[in-house]
């Protein structure tokens, strides 16, 4: 099993989300969390103008058995894409136990 | 007339300014909690552009326009700025009622709230400078004519028309426009989906919507007790309680009938049927008796809930529900006067209807003249980028919230 | 009396009307702010709730309650809804301090208080039915009827009993209430460890907290100042005066008590001494001098937060302190206009003693009437799972700040 | 007098002490607003403190410093206490305007705002308790005697310096004070980088900053109203037009100067416009006509943005721009009165020049001395681990939003 | 050594930490995050009626060493059960160092 | 390609921040964590003192490429460093693969 980590623009996320329901990927977590990277925005405040990396982003983790995967980032890939920079980044690592707390299941099945 | 009662009575129109000026702070509030944070700094600035343009256009044109004097009953102009009359501050400019500067005031907070019902229903997706330019004009020409048919003794007001404090003169006037506008603006992203479903897009903030309607509710004592326009105690104190008790029936059986047809407790139709009640006793605050007063609002209440639905159903979106409280409640209440009261009557009830469909064809017809030209030169939508991503980054370089933080 | 005088008096009693319905907001903005997030549509709600059913009930069924005119002094009824007598509208009515409408419209901003008071010592844990009930018939009949035993000229104010604008007649009135709510219901989860430790269970705004104050103290302007029920200079400018100064150093010596014990400077407790301070002035606001209104804000201070202790003790739980400072602030007020001021004296005393006493037995006994009755039926907690997940999603399928993002 | 008349202009006085009260809470929200929200609970401490210490002082010795009867015209005392005259309830003690106690309670709710401006320019590095004790001695002893120079009927006004309601005695008081203490002070950790560049603190919650403008605004209407000193119909009315005239104008260009700057629609900047424009009419504001208020709310607009700009330059860190608003605009408005209106000319305008100069001398001279002491002993600023870590927890042990969560 | 995420209710957190210290497991990091799943939440809006199943969960992050592991996810299984849908999952992953900045300590030392 | 998770106190995020910028460490993304630890926090609310040990931290995540682990986790351990209780934790483990979604570019010139 495989858990991706996508850090998408917070405006793409209901087209990501909508997609990923598409490829029946149903079932993540989000947050949101600062991003540091290329992209500068610019602000003002009280008279002084600036620009800043620190950009609100929003972040996906799902874990999916090893035969979404590639759907999976294929989807993100395709529905995240502006081509501006900004469109952040996925991470792809292992996961080596699962469980459902409900039916206290472990391993794939506990994924669907 | 005394001078301690034109000193009393003055001293009520001024607090009655005072409270209508913080309104805005309630339609404020209401606005920002019923809509996404990320529009809340644009929304703040539209509605501190209209109180502070409201209020200088008033003086450079509108109160000239509403108040022309003797004029042909349609349209009139009373002449450039302010021009103190010569009895102006004394007890004869009004019968006491107050001098020509709370005359002013007065008027001048009232005139900017038409355009701060437009400010709700077309948030969260309006162009600033396409905004601005559009209440620069309804502000500064078409309430004031508009008003001048019925307060500034034009031909409404000949025939018998009956407004008191404004349920069609200011509210509809403000929710006609909203209706024209949410028209040509189009729903926001989301609103709507594509099989057609209708969508909830939650505000950001209920307990500041919750004290934007006790705000607005403080500021109609002033709206409708100073229309009085005197501090006549046996008025006065009237238009006060059918006020309330209209603001409180109109609440209750908001939340009631909300809770018939959703089965939950919301929150949300409480605070719209307060300001349905509020609004439907609007036109007829002082010729209402107890019981007007409450049949008035538990209508309203009832009225609101349906409004929203209709205008949902419509395919209309209006972010803080403006049409269904400020239009739809607007109308009723000022058909009330010819149903409730002390003018009840088939005649009245006529005339009521008569001076609903003139101000409403006038508001329509100017709102879509001036929307459309707007759409079709400056644009009236942002773009989807900026619409998703929030008008406050893009318009404004500024969040809400910047530094704010969970502990 | 001359008609300008009349109009001047009843402006003032309009506008502290109106500074008596703000008090609304400020118990919402309080309560909202002292607890905990999951639970803040629920207690808007109640707060709404209350505000407008307690106009309505008071106009149905309270104020002939409360003023029953000519009676046996415990129980009279002037009849069902709103009468205006022949005078009504006249200087007569009132010794020319206000119209009968206002009257009522003031005299209903108050009895919804007692309510509120409740509202905010049973939040995150009652089962809102029960409290709409119970709100009902404590609002409707409890607090009018023990309002008329000295307001309306019964047995109390014959004995000799005063209490200016409520110590006892409102906060304890609601106190007393609230202390037997929350006997009745339990602590919320959390509150006292198994091993009997006093949890904190921080709110979730302090600002709106503390706006709430402020605007509370404000409110006290109309809730003390129009007490005085005519405009009259003298008397209306002393109760400002030592409503202020009470408020001012309850809270100095709230904060520097809880200093003192606590080592840190607590705003909550800040406020809490600002709370009591106005509850204990309020009993005799009009008979207090400079130095009076200054030592019973600096006990009042200091009492408030022996208090909250002292509640913590019993393993009572109450959110926001409002037996604290309604009910042990609103006895010691009322104990303390036979201490300090003009009325000091050991009869009178006495008097406040048994006032205290019988208006606190005959609450108690009647708010445990209907809070058993109704936990015996309806139940008055919600359940262990619904406290847990917050009442605002299981109420009102709805949460306080939907669409709230950090930055 | 008749006693009506006297009772109306005491009813417009505590309305207007009511107002200046209320704005307590719009420097709350605007100061916590601008700043970040690890401070907001030192904040809102210190703003109660100001008003609760403020208002006890000011009873104390303040009001007998200030108003010291007959004096040399630099330094009196009219005795320790409120000491009330023996026609001090009456039409005689101040023309029929008010009360003795009405008089002391309005000029007490002033005294306070002194401090209030020094507390938003000091923010979220200052020591608690040595903030505290220059509070005591500034709002103590520094205002009322720099106040009895002219409203005390000291040299100043023997001179002929005119300041209707305070630009200079009471925004460049807490202004000049502001100066000092963010010299003394130094920038917060941040504000500045090393290679000099001006750095944006943003702060955490902008739409209580928005309403905090908005009931300041509505409190300038007690603060200028209820310096007319009595109810006279022709000047309160007068100075409620030129003072929203200028708020509104000082908002229009605050926001379009800086957006000609900036090109952003800056909120922020059309927040301290309106504030700008505010202080600016302050001293004028019954002199002024309406070309006149227009043109001086138009100018502090404009001076704000530049004022704002000119102390980041001078590398002063004043995280509300109260030096701007209060400072700046309040020398401004003092000039104007010399230049505009109806005691425009170049002698007034010198007496105007004379006033700002002697006033700004001594409570520079005083600040300094009261808080270079303070530096030397107690120390001015938190540690540096206090500073990042936040006031909050170290002075008060508690966040300002502990339960917030996200949904 | 080993990563533990944890999505619970929300609810059911005070419980878990309760029980995690009583185990001995008194070191983690938790925020909150929006989950997507099986789970369905009815709302109410300006009467729109409408359910959703982004429904807020707790997020916990839980390093401990292999010898931990078991007991971690033991107590977790049985304390943040409820049987109902919506109950949450675990993720188990290998984490290859740790340090602890205040000794700089590297490894299973740097848990303790 | 590694991740480093990294748990710090919120007053030391920005000597971090500029910290890792010298070392061109440009990319990452942070928020917000509630962490149970070793450390206790002092609170008082209405006049109930208590004390905590769920303490606000920063998290973040940092995805670098093998070359860059070294110097990242050296300059968090000095710079995030007070030596008081409480100081954090960091935390390293293995990705597998990662993207750039503007570009759709894999592995380590991804994270450039
Ligand atoms: N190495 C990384 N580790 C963690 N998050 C990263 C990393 N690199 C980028 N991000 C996230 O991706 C977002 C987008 O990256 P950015 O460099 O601005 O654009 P692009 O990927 O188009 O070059 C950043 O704001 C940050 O949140
Ligand atoms: N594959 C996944 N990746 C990340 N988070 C998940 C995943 N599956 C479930 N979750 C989280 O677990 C929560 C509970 O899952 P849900 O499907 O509603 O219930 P259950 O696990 O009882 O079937 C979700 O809201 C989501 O936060
Ligand atoms: N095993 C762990 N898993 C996740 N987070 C942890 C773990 N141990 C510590 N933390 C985080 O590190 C923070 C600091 O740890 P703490 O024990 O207080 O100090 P120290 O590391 O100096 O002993 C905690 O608040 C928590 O957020």
């Amino acid at each position: 099993m495989k858990k991706i980590e996508a850090i998408i623009r917070k405006s793409k996320f209901d087209e990501v989300k909508d997609a990923l329901h598409q490829v029946q990927v149903n079932f993540f977590s989000y947050w949101d969390v600062t991003g540091v990277g290329n992209e500068k925005e610019g602000h003002v405040y009280r008279g002084v103008t600036y620009s800043t990396s620190d950009i609100q982003r929003r972040y996906l983790s799902i874990v999916v058995s090893d035969s979404f995967l590639e759907r999976t980032i294929d989807t993100i890939l395709k529905t995240a894409y502006t081509g501006n920079v900004g469109d952040g980044k996925i991470f792809v690592s292992d996961i080596s136990e699962t469980y459902r707390i409900r039916t206290a299941e472990k391993g794939e099945s506990s994924l669907k | 007339m005394e001078n301690s009662l034109f000193t009393a009575n003055n001293i009520w129109m001024m607090i009655c300014t005072g409270l209508v000026f913080i309104m805005h702070l309630g339609f404020s509030f209401l606005e920002i909690g019923l809509t996404r944070q990320k529009n809340t700094i644009n929304i703040l600035f539209k509605n501190m552009f209209i109180i502070c343009a409201g209020l200088v256009l008033y003086a450079l044109i509108g109160f000239g326009l509403m108040y022309p004097g003797e004029f042909n009953g349609v349209l009139g102009f009373g002449g450039l700025g302010l021009n103190l009359p010569g009895n102006g501050l004394t007890a004869e400019y009004a019968s006491g009622g107050y001098t020509y500067w709370t005359d002013f005031l007065f008027q001048g907070m009232f005139a900017a709230t038409a355009a701060t019902i437009v400010s709700g229903a077309v948030a969260e997706r309006v162009k600033l400078e396409s905004f601005i330019l559009f209440t620069i004009i309804y502000v500064g020409l078409i309430y004031p004519i508009a008003g001048s048919w019925q307060w500034g003794g034009g031909f409404l007001s000949e025939m018998g028309f009956y407004d008191f404090a404004g349920s069609t003169l200011v509210h509809s006037v403000g929710g006609w426009a909203a209706l024209i506008a949410v028209y040509l603006l189009g729903p926001r992203i989301g609103k709507f989906s594509e099989s057609g479903k209708v969508g909830a897009i939650p505000g950001h903030n209920l307990p500041l919507a919750t004290a934007g309607v006790l705000i607005l509710w403080l500021g109609w004592f002033g709206f409708n007790g100073g229309s009085v326009l005197s501090a006549d105690p046996a008025a006065t104190s009237l238009v006060l309680v059918t006020t309330s008790l209209a603001a409180a029936a109109g609440g209750i059986s908001g939340f009631l009938f909300a809770y018939i047809r959703y089965k939950k407790y919301d929150l949300t139709m409480f605070l719209n049927g307060v300001l349905g009640g509020l609004v439907g006793i609007t036109a007829g605050a002082d010729q209402m008796g107890i019981t007007d007063s409450l049949v008035i609002g538990l209508l309203a209440g009832v009225i609101v809930v349906l409004g929203v639905a209709l205008i949902d159903k419509l395919k209309l979106d209006d972010p803080v529900g403006a049409i269904a409280v400020h239009l739809i409640c607007g109308i009723f209440g000022t058909l009330a006067v010819g149903i409730f009261g002390a003018k009840a009557g088939w005649e009245q009830f006529v005339h009521q209807l008569v001076g609903v469909g003139l101000i409403g064809l006038f508001c329509c017809v100017s709102a879509f003249i001036i929307l459309f030209a707007l759409k079709k030169t400056l644009g009236l939508r942002v773009s989807k980028e900026e619409e998703v991503e929030g008008l406050d980054l893009h318009e404004h370089g500024m969040t809400a919230y910047p530094d704010f933080r969970l502990d």
